[in-house]
């Protein structure tokens, strides 16, 4: 029972985590077509700033400021770069993105060196918020579950009290003519997706200290992410959060299960030795596939439900 | 003549801070060894070289030290790593012969490098993880207290060597320790331990075994930390970069270590190189066999009168050297080093027992008992194929 | 083999909750020209979507040639014998004019997907193509990329790709939208001469392209067939005229 | 383009290819260029196969790494079947590499082509990190952590030749090379390559003149899957180890980046990309340690400012020469590429001082730039760096328009030209 | 009756290709006027040009003020309306919700959805589709009362009948003219020259990038030669 709730805590707490990283990739996809490869970047850069901002001004200041700083610099990215890109199409701008990932990467190694800072989770948040049986619960992990609900309300808000969605969608597909009816759309695109960029920096802010703030954890999360906001079905928000909290407790009880192909066989009385067929597959804990819950889950639903779980188009 | 070494470790990624911390070890060494003349008229330069822990790319950044003209490498960490450039080096020395190449290994533990893998061109001077299996669990054995043992480890070559011995050997001297439960997970991946940390207590493990380093171990003490873990570790690397911190107060009296040597050792021998380490690079000195490389290959140059690596090589094999930890010889049937070994105990600092720190926690490690060279050595199984002695 | 090339019988399609096709008979006779004509919205598109296959049909039955292509895929259809062209243009931008006509003729030569034979060798696709270049008369612009061509050059390329195949059943939808008047008097020739021996169908606003090229005119009102004879009935049908031409009588429209 | 039986001009190129395969070891001789030239073949291979996927077929694949890898792993079970008595030459390891690469090309494809556009790319990156991930569950193929390693010097010596040299090995890859590059170019040829083109520019149009469009990426991508294999299986040999990153988005990743700079319009755009792609990651890489920065900037360059690579950056000159316009556009260019090259200078200066400053700390304020000794601690070099910048910066700034304005006009009267001609 | 819209020696390009050479043409206070030309002498081209679409240089005056250099959403707002000639409808949103874009922000309109609705009833019962998949007559009525929705005094629209049954065109006509009864100024681009001569009270001809023709529906009819050598083949 201990067991059960603390990995459904962990798992939830990571899901929400996943959440905050994706709601704003699903956000800038769905309204803007554009795949952003280069989200997990401003994660992590969410993550350095807030730990070069709170080793200056302590944590809450960085809460405010990094995904801001993120945000500008998205919008920067957007007004310099993706926007010359658009004309020529969406797999340009996703390869730009790709590109920008890789420079991002480099740049913070530059800026803050290739290993490991120490970014660390502030005093008042650090220890134990309630005790499960004998099992602590960090308020931190409480605290990133909570940021991850506001951010969530936020956003629902933002869409549903303006107009800035449909703006945005229809000149998806003709720019020019939501202009000549008066909307000025390079200003909203840029808006969205420095939006969407610190929505990551938000997360990495987040998700920085609670586990670790190092160059590759753009790469750790990166393709998780895709997964999500693939599982959830292209651009639905609802759908990013519900696979999310999906994967999430998938993978922590994953990891936490080891029974096999064979503890299952066993019990109906077969005998498996290592001569038997396919061993190598059936001796595999479910905890030795965990990592691969993820991308399996994608292809499942891209096979059975190729819409993701609340999609409304395909691909 | 200035013979140029090749560190091919990892310089980048999860794993950095302990090949930077080695790198600069090498280079301070060097730099005195240089100026003692160790070498006689040679001196010997240490270039940094990222594999970024990968074996694949540990062979091009071979291939590349080996266009420039490299003799000498040496690497640690990772023992997956190792064993492709043991292999690489075999079929190299082996095509190109006059161009042979040797490989250092300071940190790689897995037995298999001296036994099955052993090769004539690679020499260990860390202690093989089952030299350090045996010390622990000898010392564990003589603990009533422990009933249930828990093993975790990175998925590879390394971790799966500790989780193999550590099961035989306990089963050999303590059969009524139950092993409630063993996990391999994948290495440097893992941000979020906790999960491994509700299997643990739901295990109801007094023990854990684990070979983790750096941040797998950091992380992995941090999430039990985080979930009020009792059980006590028992550990490889605890003194690697990360962990100290890691650990802090709450790791105290829980976390245990075996190694070949630390600071805190019964004479504190090595405490200027701590100091002048920590004056450096304002970092902590530990991997002792960064010293004893640099020390013995000097002494192997001067011995053989030359640069050229089968005669160094020979004249290493056998060599007995006074290091910090006592005498060591490195064993000419596999060219694993013969060393003492400690086990020590995370403490506060009290300036008689425990002197130095690690990074700047205020704890440091306390020695439980130095287990003697010949308790620890294992037999080998190496077949070597020597070259003709010219 | 029926005497008919394309069979519609009683033909439902909804989408969502809307029926758009409301049970359509229709029987077109081999070789002849039959349009399709209607208001806005009528279904006439949709139409053609079912026939081809784009969109599948919720009840009813299409026989092409005799033969059901219920379910079928619309390249399945198409190799059938049934080729259609679209309402907004939908060629191959990037390739030259040459290649989007030699593409359209591959299959129906029977080289599928083959990577055995050589483009260049193959003697029989090259005539095809040059032939259907000459007939659509742009001869002189077989290497411009077809991106590049003015508009009424694209819906021109737009019916070559159409009847490139070979296709016995034709479908064009709006062949002469956004064209001129002598554009579309050439579209008008350029049709009457590639669809000889075969049969058309054919949506169009235009009432002179209609009363020109047609033997039989099908109204297609709110997705149900109200009238299908030949044009002088249809003129003066009174149900059309209120339905679709309103004051624009076709003698006026003609002239 | 259109109906030619046999062309002489085309002989004339693919012996000139052959022949630049064979004098290159004699012409490059410095220590790493054989190996260097061993890997920008099979990387070539790599990325030609790449590109007919996204060149030919608009498939943008993140996952390509996965056939190529999967074909190595096979092709080094081989050789160790091989050495441990199997009959199989070593001449025909990339083969097995090949078919192993098909298969799986079989295999993945048809779930990864039943899409296209965006959601084909997500499909691939899922695809990749799947298999990456379970390559590390089954250590009894995939070799773990550590990999497969083998010696590729099997059995006896035939006529002299063991495999052993790297040169042999550079032959062996320049053969492979040779057959692969015939191979994909003749499928850009055949009908199924021009209708892949077909799908790129409108699938929804190529159902309606009789194809699959699904089928016809799904025989692309087995094709592709192929030649893949053929890469991996050579690396295999070339490299001896073959390890879960042959399988990963790292890989994959890499040669999407080669190909895109290279240029995807052009079949040989590709060929391109391995050269530059592969001098940056293993000579630049020498130099400095800011040479994926460098890697990943001029990706967004070529990107933003020459979606069309290399390739038809190198075409549009040579077009402007073909014109007999290059004369009057030199002055400009020449103007604009040297502005340019201040400006890049500036930048890499910087750059690199930043980089020893906050990486290379512990190594002392001195470092080697361009052949100078600089001080980063001294302002100097610094004030050196951002004046180059800043004025290559103004120069490019100035000289743009005119070269726009000169460019411009030279290409409108080539298209003047042509369209006389065309009339 | 004063100019509303003035374009004084317009000249038009798309990158290096000089589309328009110096057109001259006014839009007096509530009057339809109808563009006319064969296909391709530069008529859309004109009208994208007052919208801000294309590069453009000489005067663009409307009430008065210069357009030329102003951003098309900022020439919306100054209340200029523009029915682009080939549907751009948003196909992913609905008919409302392409309606609701008409609106601008800041503008009490005259107009409101049910307004719209009345107009074309068919609009109504597929209120809730998305528009991507009406027919094309059904986008053509859509994209005309979007802009309407924003209010505009002039609007400017670019081949409202192609694609229209012969019934809707007329439909089309009436509710122009009923536009310019409340006030709207039109300018109207057409190819089908019934209509345009049948609603219009000016009619410009368009041959090669310039005007040259200008006068009434009546002008027009009596001048055979400017049809023959502009308008017919
Ligand atoms: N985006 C563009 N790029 C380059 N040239 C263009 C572009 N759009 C139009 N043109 C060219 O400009 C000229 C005028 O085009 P415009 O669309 O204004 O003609 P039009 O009179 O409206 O004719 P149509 O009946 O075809 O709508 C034509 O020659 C056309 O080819
Ligand atoms: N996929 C779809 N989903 C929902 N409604 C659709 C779909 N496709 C078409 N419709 C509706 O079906 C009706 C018929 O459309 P269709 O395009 O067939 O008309 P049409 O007769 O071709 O008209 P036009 O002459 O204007 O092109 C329209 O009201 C349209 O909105
Ligand atoms: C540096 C060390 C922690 C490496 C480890 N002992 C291994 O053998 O892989
Ligand atoms: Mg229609
Ligand atoms: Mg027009």
């Amino acid at each position: 029972m201990e067991f059960t709730l603390i990995t459904l805590l962990n798992g939830l707490s990571y899901g929400l985590l996943l959440f905050m990283l994706s709601s704003g990739l699903t956000l800038i996809f769905s309204m803007m077509g554009v795949l952003n490869f280069a989200h997990a970047s401003f994660y992590m850069l969410g993550a350095y700033l807030a730990y070069t901002i709170s080793t200056m001004f302590g944590f809450w200041p960085a809460l405010i400021l990094a995904p801001l700083l993120v945000g500008v610099l998205g919008a920067m990215v957007e007004r310099y770069g993706l926007r010359s890109v658009h004309k020529y199409g969406h797999i340009p701008e996703l390869l730009f993105t790709f590109g920008l990932s890789y420079v991002i990467v480099e740049l913070v190694q530059l800026i803050w060196g290739r290993s490991t800072v120490p970014y660390k989770i502030p005093a008042e948040l650090d220890g134990p918020l309630f005790t499960l049986y004998t099992t602590t619960f960090p308020i931190y992990r409480g605290f990133m579950m909570l940021i991850a609900l506001l951010m969530l309300l936020a956003i629902y808000l933002v869409l549903t009290r303006t107009r800035i969605g449909l703006v945005i969608q229809a000149a998806l597909t003709h720019p020019d003519t939501v202009e000549a009816l008066g909307h000025n759309v390079p200003r909203v695109l840029m808006l969205v997706f420095g939006g969407g960029c610190a929505l990551a920096g938000l997360a990495g802010v987040i998700g920085g200290n609670a586990f670790v703030t190092e160059p590759s954890m753009a790469g750790t999360v990166g393709s998780i992410i895709f997964v999500v906001v693939v599982v959830g079905g292209m651009g639905s928000l609802v759908g990013a959060l519900m696979a999310s909290l999906l994967i999430g407790v998938l993978q922590t009880f994953a990891v936490a299960i080891d029974y096999s192909f064979i503890s299952l066989l066993s019990q109906f009385g077969a005998q498996i030795t290592s001569m038997t067929p396919g061993y190598a597959v059936l001796k595999l804990t479910v905890s030795q596939v965990a990592p691969i819950m993820p991308y399996l889950l994608l292809v499942l639903i891209l096979i059975f439900r190729p819409k993701g779980l609340m999609g409304t188009r395909e691909g | 003549e200035n013979v140029k070494v090749a560190f091919i470790d990892t310089l980048s990624g999860a794993f950095a801070p302990i090949g930077q911390n080695q790198l600069k070890s090498y280079q301070m060494f060097a730099e005195t060894a240089n100026q003692q003349k160790l070498a006689g008229a040679n001196t010997l330069e240490f270039v940094g070289f990222d594999n970024k822990g990968s074996p694949q790319e540990s062979l091009t950044q071979l291939k590349t030290v080996i266009d420039q003209g490299y003799r000498y490498i040496t690497q640690g960490n990772g023992s997956g790593v190792a064993l492709a450039l043991i292999d690489a080096i075999n079929k190299h020395n082996e095509r190109n012969p006059g161009k042979e190449i040797v490989f250092l290994n300071h940190a790689a533990i897995d037995p298999d490098l001296t036994n099955s893998k052993c090769s004539f061109w690679h020499f260990r001077f860390d202690a093989n993880s089952d030299m350090k299996m045996e010390a622990l669990t000898s010392f564990m054995a003589k603990d009533p207290s422990i009933k249930k043992v828990y093993i975790i480890g990175q998925n590879y070559a390394h971790g799966q060597q500790v989780t193999r011995a550590a099961k035989e050997y306990l089963k050999r001297k303590r059969p009524d320790i139950q092993i409630v439960g063993d996990d391999l997970h994948p290495i440097g991946q893992v941000k979020d331990f906790s999960p491994y940390v509700a299997k643990i207590k739901a295990s109801g493990a007094d023990t854990v075994i684990t070979g983790n380093w750096g941040a797998d171990l950091a992380l992995l003490i941090k999430a039990g930390k985080d979930a009020d873990l009792k059980a006590n570790f028992y550990t490889y690397y605890a003194g690697t970069t990360g962990v100290p911190t890691a650990m802090g107060a709450a790791g105290a009296d829980h976390v245990k270590q075996v190694s070949y040597w630390h600071p805190n050792n019964e004479t504190f021998s090595g405490k200027e190189i701590v100091e002048a380490y920590k004056k450096k690079y304002n970092d902590d000195f530990y991997t002792l066999a960064t010293y004893n490389i640099v020390q013995m290959l000097s002494k192997a140059i001067k011995e053989a009168k030359s640069t050229d690596p089968t005669k160094v090589a020979f004249a290493l094999e056998g060599m007995k050297f006074n290091s910090l930890n006592g005498e060591d010889e490195m064993r000419k049937a596999d060219h694993q080093l013969q060393q003492p070994l400690y086990i020590a105990t995370w403490s506060k600092v009290d300036g008689k027992t425990v002197k130095y720190d690690q990074e700047n926690t205020g704890y440091g490690w306390k020695t439980d008992q130095k287990v003697d060279t010949y308790i620890a050595a294992q037999p080998t199984s190496c077949v070597m194929k020597r070259p003709e002695k010219s | 083999m029926s005497a008919f090339s394309l069979e519609l019988k009683d033909v439902r399609k909804s989408f969502g909750k809307s029926e758009i096709i409301r049970g359509t008979n229709l029987q077109v006779p081999t070789g002849e020209r039959f349009a399709v004509i209607g208001p806005n919205g009528a279904g006439k598109s949709t139409l053609f979507n079912l026939i081809s296959g784009r969109f599948g049909i919720s009840s009813g039955d299409i026989l092409l040639n005799g033969a059901s292509t219920v379910g079928l895929r619309p390249f399945e259809i198409n190799r059938l014998g049934l080729s259609r062209s679209f309402q907004i243009t939908n060629i191959f931008h990037r390739l030259t004019v040459y290649e989007n006509l030699r593409c359209a003729v591959l299959w129906s030569l029977g080289y599928k997907y083959s990577f055995w034979h050589r483009l260049n060798g193959l003697k029989d696709a090259h005539e095809r193509a040059e032939a259907v270049l000459e007939q659509i008369g742009l001869q002189r612009r077989r290497s411009v990329a077809a991106g590049l061509l003015t508009y009424a050059e694209q819906r021109a390329l737009e019916i070559g790709i159409t009847i490139a195949g070979g296709a016995d059943v034709i479908l064009l939808d709006e062949p002469t939208a956004g064209m001129s008047r002598s554009e579309s008097d050439a579209a008008v020739e350029l049709i009457r001469k590639v669809t000889v021996g075969k049969t058309l169908l054919m949506v169009e606003h235009d009432m002179s392209v209609v009363f020109g090229l047609a033997d039989k005119i099908a109204v297609l009102v709110y997705g149900e067939m109200i009238a299908c004879d030949t044009p002088a009935n249809i003129r003066g049908n009174a149900k059309v005229q209120e339905a679709y031409l309103g004051s624009h009588a076709p003698e006026e429209a003609a002239s | 383009m259109t109906y030619q039986p046999l062309n002489l001009s085309r002989w004339l190129i693919w012996s000139g290819f052959a022949l630049m395969l064979i004098v290159a070891p004699l012409v490059f001789t410095k220590g790493a260029s054989l190996s260097l030239l061993s890997q920008i073949g099979t990387v070539m291979i790599f990325s030609l196969s790449f590109n007919m996927l996204l060149g030919q077929g608009g498939m943008l694949s993140f996952g390509h790494a996965v056939y190529s890898g999967l074909g190595a792993f096979f092709a080094i079970h081989a050789m160790n079947i091989a050495a441990a008595g199997a009959p199989i030459p070593v001449v025909l390891i990339p083969l097995i590499g090949g078919i192993a690469g098909m298969g799986f090309g079989i295999l993945f494809g048809y779930v990864t082509t039943k899409k296209s556009g965006t959601t084909f790319s997500m499909i691939t990156l899922g695809l990749v990190e799947l298999v990456f991930a379970a390559s590390l569950m089954f250590p009894e193929f995939f070799g773990g952590e550590g990999g497969v390693s083998t010696n590729r010097v099997i059995g006896e010596p035939f006529m002299g030749i063991t495999f052993g040299p790297q040169i042999q090995v550079y032959y062996l890859i320049a053969f492979w090379l040779f057959i692969s590059t015939i191979g994909m170019y003749a499928f850009t040829q055949t009908p199924l390559g021009r209708l892949a083109n077909a799908v790129r520019d409108n699938p929804e149009r190529v159902e309606f003149i009789g194809y699959d469009t699904q089928w016809v990426r799904y025989m692309t991508l087995i094709l592709s899957a192929f030649f893949a294999g053929i890469s991996g299986g050579l690396a295999a040999i070339n490299f001896e180890i073959v390890s879960a990153e042959n399988v990963s988005a790292l890989r994959s990743g890499g040669v999407l980046l080669f190909t895109f700079i290279g240029g995807i319009g052009f079949f040989f755009g590709p060929i391109l990309g391995a050269v530059v792609g592969i001098f940056m990651t293993v000579m630049l890489s020498d130099f400095t340690k800011a040479w994926q920065l460098y890697l990943g900037v001029f990706f967004i360059l070529i990107v933003m400012y020459a979606p069309g690579g290399l390739a038809s950056l190198l075409m549009i000159n040579v077009r402007m020469v073909a014109y007999g316009m290059f004369r009057r556009i030199a002055p400009m260019l020449a103007a604009i590429c040297g502005a340019a090259t201040v400006m890049f200078f500036g930048a890499v200066s910087l750059i690199e001082l930043l980089y020893h400053v906050t990486l290379g700390a512990g190594a002392g304020p001195m470092m080697r730039l361009f052949g100078f000794d600089v001080d980063t601690g001294a302002p100097t070099a610094w004030i050196v760096g951002a004046v180059l910048l800043v004025a290559g910066g103004i120069a490019f700034y100035r000289v743009k328009a005119p070269f726009q304005h000169v460019w411009g006009e030279a290409n409108t009267d080539i298209e003047a030209i042509t369209r006389k001609v065309q009339a | 009756m004063t100019a509303l819209l003035e374009l004084k020696n317009l000249h038009a390009y798309y990158g290096k290709s000089h589309v328009l050479h110096g057109v001259d043409l006014v839009v007096n206070e509530g009057e339809i006027v109808s563009l006319l030309g064969r296909n391709g002498v530069g008529r859309s081209t004109t009208v994208k040009a007052a919208m801000g679409q294309v590069d453009a240089t000489g005067s663009i005056l409307f009430k008065g003020e210069e357009m030329i250099g102003l951003k098309a959403f900022q020439i919306a707002h100054k209340g200029l309306g523009y029915v682009p000639e080939n549907r751009d409808i948003f196909p992913s949103l609905t008919v409302e919700q392409n309606l609701i874009l008409g609106e601008k922000k800041g503008r009490k309109s005259r107009w409101t959805l049910d307004d719209m609705y009345t107009m074309f009833p068919r609009l109504r019962e597929r209120q809730h589709t998305a528009a991507g998949v009406m027919s094309g007559g059904e986008q053509q009525m859509l994209t005309l009362c979007r802009t309407l929705m924003g209010d505009p005094d002039l609007i400017m629209i670019d081949e409202p009948t192609e694609g229209l049954a012969p019934k809707i065109v007329d439909l089309v006509a009436e509710y122009l003219n009923a536009l310019k009864n409340r006030g709207i100024s039109i300018l109207l681009v057409e190819q089908k020259l019934a209509i345009a001569l049948e609603i219009s009270q000016r009619v410009y001809v368009m041959g090669h990038g310039s005007i040259v023709f200008e006068g009434t529906p009546a002008d027009l009819r009596a001048n055979d030669a400017i049809r023959k050598e502009w308008l017919e083949v």
